[in-house]
């Protein structure tokens, strides 16, 4: 079960959590895990199969390569923002 | 209308034809292809253009090419003798008084008008000359550094030099 | 001063001479405007006078009639392009918003926004044609402060919505963007407190301040070849926002790096590249193009003014409970300000239970920012940092013992949620106490010491390198990192650690986008953490390789071979045994070569922590603030050429200073910006700094064979709350405007009107 | 392409004559600090340079009757390298030395700084405290102006079309008198001023009372400003920090300065005053210190 934590802004789709627990042994399968949890929330951060402008997916402190990457049950996954004129995490 | 100069340039003679409006450093660069004096703001306000104008230090941009005709010019490729590093160039090395390197030439042929001068100038002093020139990368803490070191070392070789000489008189 | 202790190493550590420095301090090396190409032009922007006019027509013909004219090209020689995210190096950014702003097409958004170029056969010629282009400008009211901006009456630069991650707004606005960040319960946190601060803060733009203007060359071939010669921090990131702002393949797009006097961030987006491109096409000749000192000014990235609100409690006994923060960060004329970052690094150095941070970036009549060491974290520590000093003044702490009782530490949460690995904050703090000069006393009546810390995350990235031996023992490192600050050494010395070689042995050099793989730019405090990887992936290549041939020639099996020392040893019979040297020699000798590569994309980046102590003198009847002693501490991971990591901490604390006391934007109501040169702009001379002691901390990065931090950024991050800490100690006022000009500190504390 | 002539006249009546000819597009090139980065930012148009750096007396330092006579092009670093300059005109170097970096003083003339005209000049208080006379030739001849009516708005000047600054005169220092110049600038080097003052005093023989004193402030008006009645509070007064003040408070209250980047109007009013006190009490100490 992979950790996704929730972006404020978006808690409210999730009942207020700042953290869900998913299955899914990709990336792409906790989104679709997530969506079923808190309706709505693939939308707001996927765009079809790429991770919308202003958005940055990390897992375990790592930017995400791809959606298809594989995850491990204790994976971490967290949303933030992009950083404009900065730089990534 | 372009005006006949005849210079001398890092003790080599020079002819050029310049147009009134060209400065010194456009000469230099564009012209004679000496690109060691930099353009950093064109207006006298940073030093990356100083040369040594009849042994004093000037803003290559704030002097008309025409300007030059009989005087003496020295660039910072006229620094070094041969491959031997002058030792102010030595010490920037050793003390790590560059980081981008853009201003380097100016502080380096800045700093060899003040040790020419004074080779015994302290800390105040040499802030206080080289404030003409400004270096965005160092805070200026390893520049000043590395003029004092030089300074010492010219001290060292001029004494030196002069003992040789005492010595050689017996 | 070196502080802990670490693994020993031969090479990392010691101070070699830096292998460009030859070529620098004589002049020698060629930078962006010493580029000369056989029959080359020069040419010259021309630039909107108004902070925010329509274009309705250009009119070049006189222009092109004058003699020596070659090519004129405005905004419509610009293909269209998509709306797409593009390779922005430190930004992230829309290609039509760069487009736009490398040539304005319908409107220009800022006073020194590019709206024509000319080419011709000399400068003093390409500047009298530009005089003659005639614009048509139907003049816009502008705006030009951030919270003026966010006024729903507010001029609209653009006709956009506010974007968040739950989506867009209803109605435009100037708000591109809005972040949020909230953990705990803010409420619960107030509850606790028994002390609270809430003070505001305005910061105004600052520019980098690099001494060398920009400068490109470009030829485009009737092959459709297109090479740029450009004083970049990234060859690669120019090819690719070059490739999709003239909509060519990137395969058509070599980019050569020239050396680069300076960036500090602003040297990553495009400015005159595809001009210079489009120019050389239309003219059919190389075309040389260079910014004046006013025009970088103007018409490039400086980074963001701002605006921000922290307020923040604690309990008596100087525990932190809660913080809440509103960020506004002016982006310039395209949405991108490095507001998220503020947002992330003020808090970063501190365990805060509960916590509700709003960021907006927001679009005003003013340049577009670019990148400036560790954007956005400046501006959010001034405010935050004071506000942490006022909180540790009312429980009456020590504010460096304030700091270290609130401390992130190894767990801790770190930005973005996840717990902080191995950091150095609290090592830095007690390395600031422990100093000689916080143990110094301060006396006179005028006179203050203050303190402050400051995070940046460090960038990881791409980078890309290649390794061959030379018969006589040495080896070319070729890479692609464009080296600002003495990173050819840094990159050689690593790999001269990995194969137990010198440094001198290693000839490093940066070469152009078709010669070597990819790397990302050089920002982020990321070439010596990265590219030090890369080199390090190589170097363990080349050993690899190495004791593969030294097997061969010793006729032993490559499992019974280490390398160690810098040679290749039989494990059981320490007298089969190749030195690197001879190893080269006997390869060659045989008609063979060896050829290494490494490729990282950076993970493990490891934050960096600084803080930093200062003493002041204000002057009080004329506002004037003189530095009097400065001393930085920073967890550096491991230095690998320590003079350099010296250099890097005082060249950010000088910049610091800079932007701390009398650095800025200063406009006028229309948008002009009136002190646009070196003369007005006033950056810190060597007659305005002390000495800047750096004290090297040393906790090494677990995620980097050399523990590696990146070191560049993070010493810009604390100066400005430190001086105005020390400002408030000397004088009792709170600074919550920058610059703390000597106008400022006689109208803030000696009661000037 | 305009074209742009450089000329080079060895006399001052070549010069003039040239001037005469060219007109308003003609400029004087003495250091060309300030002519050569004016023209090159299209500040002023000029068609011809006139430099005048090779005709011997804008080049002459000379001691007559106990007075200075500086030629107009005489570069600031030979000003403030002459020791007996440096001995007898103590506030002359207090300018010299801080106008640019050395760069700038290798070049730039203290004549080349009044004929700039900019209210904030760092050597025209200085010139006009002590008292300096313009040297001016035409085509009809010299004409002589003292310094404080030179300047009569900012960046222009008294000279009439044909007209140049050949040099500057200097009464002989008085017994017991003493003179100081300082400015205020944002930064340590390299700024224009936001406020500059000059001040010279001539105590009675005890040094406890002014005879006489003069005051001028730059910055704070379109033109550097002799202020007469700053001079008049000081005159006869014992030497006291309520004389001072009395002095300092007439110099803000003559300033009319504006807001812009260096400074607001409040902020030189302010520093007038308070530099107008440092100047005064520095030339008393070094009237002091030359008594007789």
């Amino acid at each position: 079960m992979a950790t996704v934590w929730i972006p404020s802004l978006l808690r409210d789709l999730c009942g207020g959590d700042d953290r869900v627990t998913v299955a899914g042994e990709t990336v792409a399968e906790a989104f679709e895990r997530l969506d079923e949890a808190c309706p709505g929330i693939r939308g707001r951060v996927l765009d079809g199969g790429r991770v919308k402008p202003g958005i940055t997916v990390f897992v375990d402190g790592e930017e995400m390569e791809s959606l298809r990457q594989s995850l491990r049950p204790e994976s971490e996954i967290q949303i933030l923002p992009a950083m404009g004129g900065g730089q990534a995490l | 209308m372009k005006v006949h100069v005849e210079t001398t340039i890092n003790s080599e003679p020079v002819e050029l034809l310049a147009e009134p409006r060209q400065s010194l450093l456009e000469v230099l660069r564009d012209e004679l292809g000496l690109t060691g004096a930099k353009e950093g703001c064109n207006n006298g306000n940073c030093g990356a253009c100083n040369v040594i104008l009849d042994g004093r230090l000037v803003n290559s941009c704030c002097v008309l090419a025409v300007e030059v005709s009989g005087k003496q010019v020295v660039t910072i490729e006229g620094v070094a003798e041969g491959e031997t590093l002058h030792p102010l160039q030595q010490k920037f090395l050793e003390e790590a008084a560059l980081q981008c390197g853009i201003c380097t030439p100016g502080f380096i042929v800045a700093a060899k008008a003040l040790l020419d001068r004074e080779p015994e100038a302290d800390e105040a002093r040499v802030r206080y000359w080289l404030a003409g020139n400004l270096c965005r990368c160092t805070g200026y803490d390893k520049i000043v550094r590395a003029v004092l070191g030089a300074g010492a070392e010219m001290r060292n070789r001029a004494s030196n030099t002069s003992n040789r000489g005492r010595t050689n008189g017996y | 001063m070196v502080i802990e202790e670490r693994k020993t190493y031969r090479v990392i550590g010691t101070r070699p001479i830096r292998h460009d420095g030859i070529d620098k301090v004589t002049g020698r090396a060629q930078y962006g405007a010493d580029i000369r190409l056989s029959g080359m032009l020069h040419a010259r922007t021309l630039r909107s006078p108004h902070a925010h006019a329509l274009i309705k027509s250009i009119d070049a013909s006189k222009a092109l009639a004058l003699p020596g004219v070659k090519a004129v090209v405005t905004g419509a020689d610009f293909p269209e392009v998509a709306d797409s995210i593009e390779d922005m190096g430190e930004a992230e950014g829309s290609l039509r918003d760069l487009s736009a702003n490398v040539m304005a097409r319908d409107k220009a958004l800022y006073r020194g926004h590019a709206v024509a170029a000319v080419a011709a056969t000399s400068v003093h010629v390409a500047l009298e044609a530009l005089a003659l282009i005639e614009v048509d400008y139907e003049v816009l009211p502008a705006v030009l402060d951030v919270r003026d901006a966010m006024r729903s009456d507010a001029p609209l630069l653009h006709e956009r919505k506010t974007a968040s991650i739950a989506g867009e707004s209803e109605k435009p606005s100037n708000v591109a963007k809005h972040d949020q960040f909230a953990w705990g319960d803010l409420e619960d946190g107030f509850g606790q407190a028994e002390v609270v601060v809430e003070r505001e803060f305005t910061t105004e733009m600052v520019h980098q301040g690099y001494i060398e203007p920009h400068a490109s060359t470009a030829t485009w071939n009737s092959d459709g070849q297109i090479t740029i010669w450009t004083s970049t921090q990234g060859a690669f990131t120019i090819r690719s926002q070059a490739s999709g702002i003239l909509a060519q393949p990137i395969s058509r797009v070599k980019v050569i790096p020239t050396e680069i006097g300076g960036g500090f961030g602003g040297k990553t987006l495009v400015y005159m590249e595809p001009v210079a491109a489009i120019l050389a096409r239309k003219s059919g000749r190389p075309v040389k193009m260079q910014m004046d000192r006013t025009e970088v000014f103007e018409g490039t990235g400086p980074t963001s003014g701002s605006y921000i609100r922290i307020k923040a409690g604690a309990t008596k006994d100087g525990k932190l409970t809660a913080v809440q923060s509103y960020l506004a960060y002016e982006a310039g004329a395209y949405p991108g300000s490095p507001v998220t970052a503020g947002a992330m690094t003020h808090v970063a150095p501190y365990d805060i239970p509960n916590c509700l941070i709003d960021a907006y970036d927001v679009v005003v009549n003013k340049p577009k920012v670019a990148a400036y060491r560790a954007p956005g974290a400046p501006a959010a520590a001034f405010a935050m940092e004071q506000v942490i000093d006022e909180l540790a003044e009312k429980v009456g702490s020590d504010p460096l013992q304030f700091r270290l009782l609130n401390s992130s530490k190894e767990g801790t949460r770190g930005p973005g949620g996840r717990p902080f690995k191995a950091i150095g904050h609290e090592q830095c703090l007690r390395a600031a106490f422990e100093s000689e000069h916080y143990k110094s006393p301060l006396e006179g009546p005028t006179r203050g010491r203050g303190v402050a810390s400051g995070f940046w995350f460090n960038a990881g990235m791409r980078s890309s390198v290649t390794v061959s031996i030379n018969p006589d023992g040495t080896v070319n490192l070729i890479e692609g990192s464009t080296d600002i600050g003495g990173t050819r050494t840094s990159l050689a010395m690593q790999l001269a650690e990995t194969l137990g070689i010198t440094a001198e042995d290693v000839k490093p050099t940066v070469v152009d986008t078709d010669s070597v793989g990819y790397n990302d730019v050089t920002g982020g405090s990321r070439v010596t953490f990265a590219s030090g990887m890369a080199v390090y992936e190589a170097g363990m290549d080349m050993r690899r390789q190495l004791i593969a041939r030294a097997a061969e020639l010793m006729g032993a099996e490559a499992e019974e071979l280490e390398y160690r020392d810098g040679a290749v040893v039989h494990k059981t019979d320490e007298s089969k045994r190749y030195s690197f040297k001879q190893l080269c020699e006997r390869i060659f000798e045989r008609g063979a070569t060896v050829v290494a590569t490494g490729s990282v994309v950076g993970r493990g980046v490891g934050g960096a922590f600084a803080t930093h102590v200062v003493d002041v003198e204000v002057d009080p009847e004329t506002g004037k603030v003189d530095i009097l002693r400065y001393t930085a501490t920073q967890d550096v991971g491991t230095a690998i050429h320590p003079a350099y990591v010296e250099g890097q901490i005082q060249g950010g604390v000088v910049q610091g200073i800079g932007w701390a006391l009398n650095e800025e934007y200063y406009y006028n109501e229309p948008g002009q910006m009136l002190n646009a040169s070196f003369l007005d702009y006033r950056m810190p001379t060597s007659l305005d700094v002390p000495m800047i002691d750096a004290v090297i901390v040393e906790v090494p990065n677990p995620g980097h064979p050399y523990g590696v931090r990146g070191v560049g950024e993070v010493p810009i991050v604390p100066p400005l709350a430190a001086i105005a800490n020390a400002v408030y100690r000397a004088t009792g006022v709170r600074q919550q405007k920058l610059p703390m000009s000597p106008r400022r500190i006689l109208e803030t504390t000696f009661g000037l009107e | 392409m305009r074209a742009v002539t450089y000329l080079a006249p060895r006399s001052i009546e070549e010069a003039v004559s040239v001037l005469a000819e060219h007109g308003t597009m003609a400029s004087v090139l003495a250091g060309g600090t300030d002519v050569i980065i004016q023209a090159r930012e299209g500040r002023k148009l000029v068609d011809v340079f006139v430099d005048v750096k090779n005709i011997a007396e804008t080049r002459a330092l000379a001691w007559e009757e106990g007075g200075l006579l500086i030629g107009a092009a005489v570069p600031c670093a030979e000003i403030y390298e002459d020791s007996e300059i440096a001995s007898r005109y103590p506030a002359l170097i207090d300018s010299a030395a801080l106008i640019g970096g050395i760069q700038i003083q290798s070049r730039a003339s203290l004549g080349g700084n009044l004929c700039n005209a900019s209210p904030a000049g760092d050597s025209i208080p200085t010139l006009i405290v002590l008292g300096a006379i313009a040297v001016i030739a035409g085509a009809s001849g010299r004409r002589e102006l003292p310094v404080e009516d030179f300047c009569v708005a900012p960046g222009r000047n008294a000279l009439q079309p044909g007209e140049m600054l050949v040099a500057l005169r200097l009464p002989a220092p008085r017994t017991n008198s003493g003179a100081a110049f300082e400015r205020f600038i944002p930064r340590n080097e390299m700024d224009i001023a936001v406020c500059n003052c000059a001040a010279s005093v001539v105590l009675s023989a005890d040094g406890q009372r002014f005879e006489s004193g003069r005051l001028a402030v730059g910055a704070v008006a379109p033109t550097p400003l002799l202020v007469a009645d700053a001079s008049a509070a000081l005159e006869g007064q014992s030497v006291s920090d309520q004389t001072t003040k009395a002095a300092a408070d007439r110099v803000a209250a003559a300033a009319r300065p504006i807001t812009d980047m260096r400074g607001s109007i409040a902020q030189r009013k302010h520093l007038a005053a308070v530099l107008a006190t440092r100047v005064i009490n520095k030339a008393v100490e070094r009237a002091r210190g030359r008594r007789a």
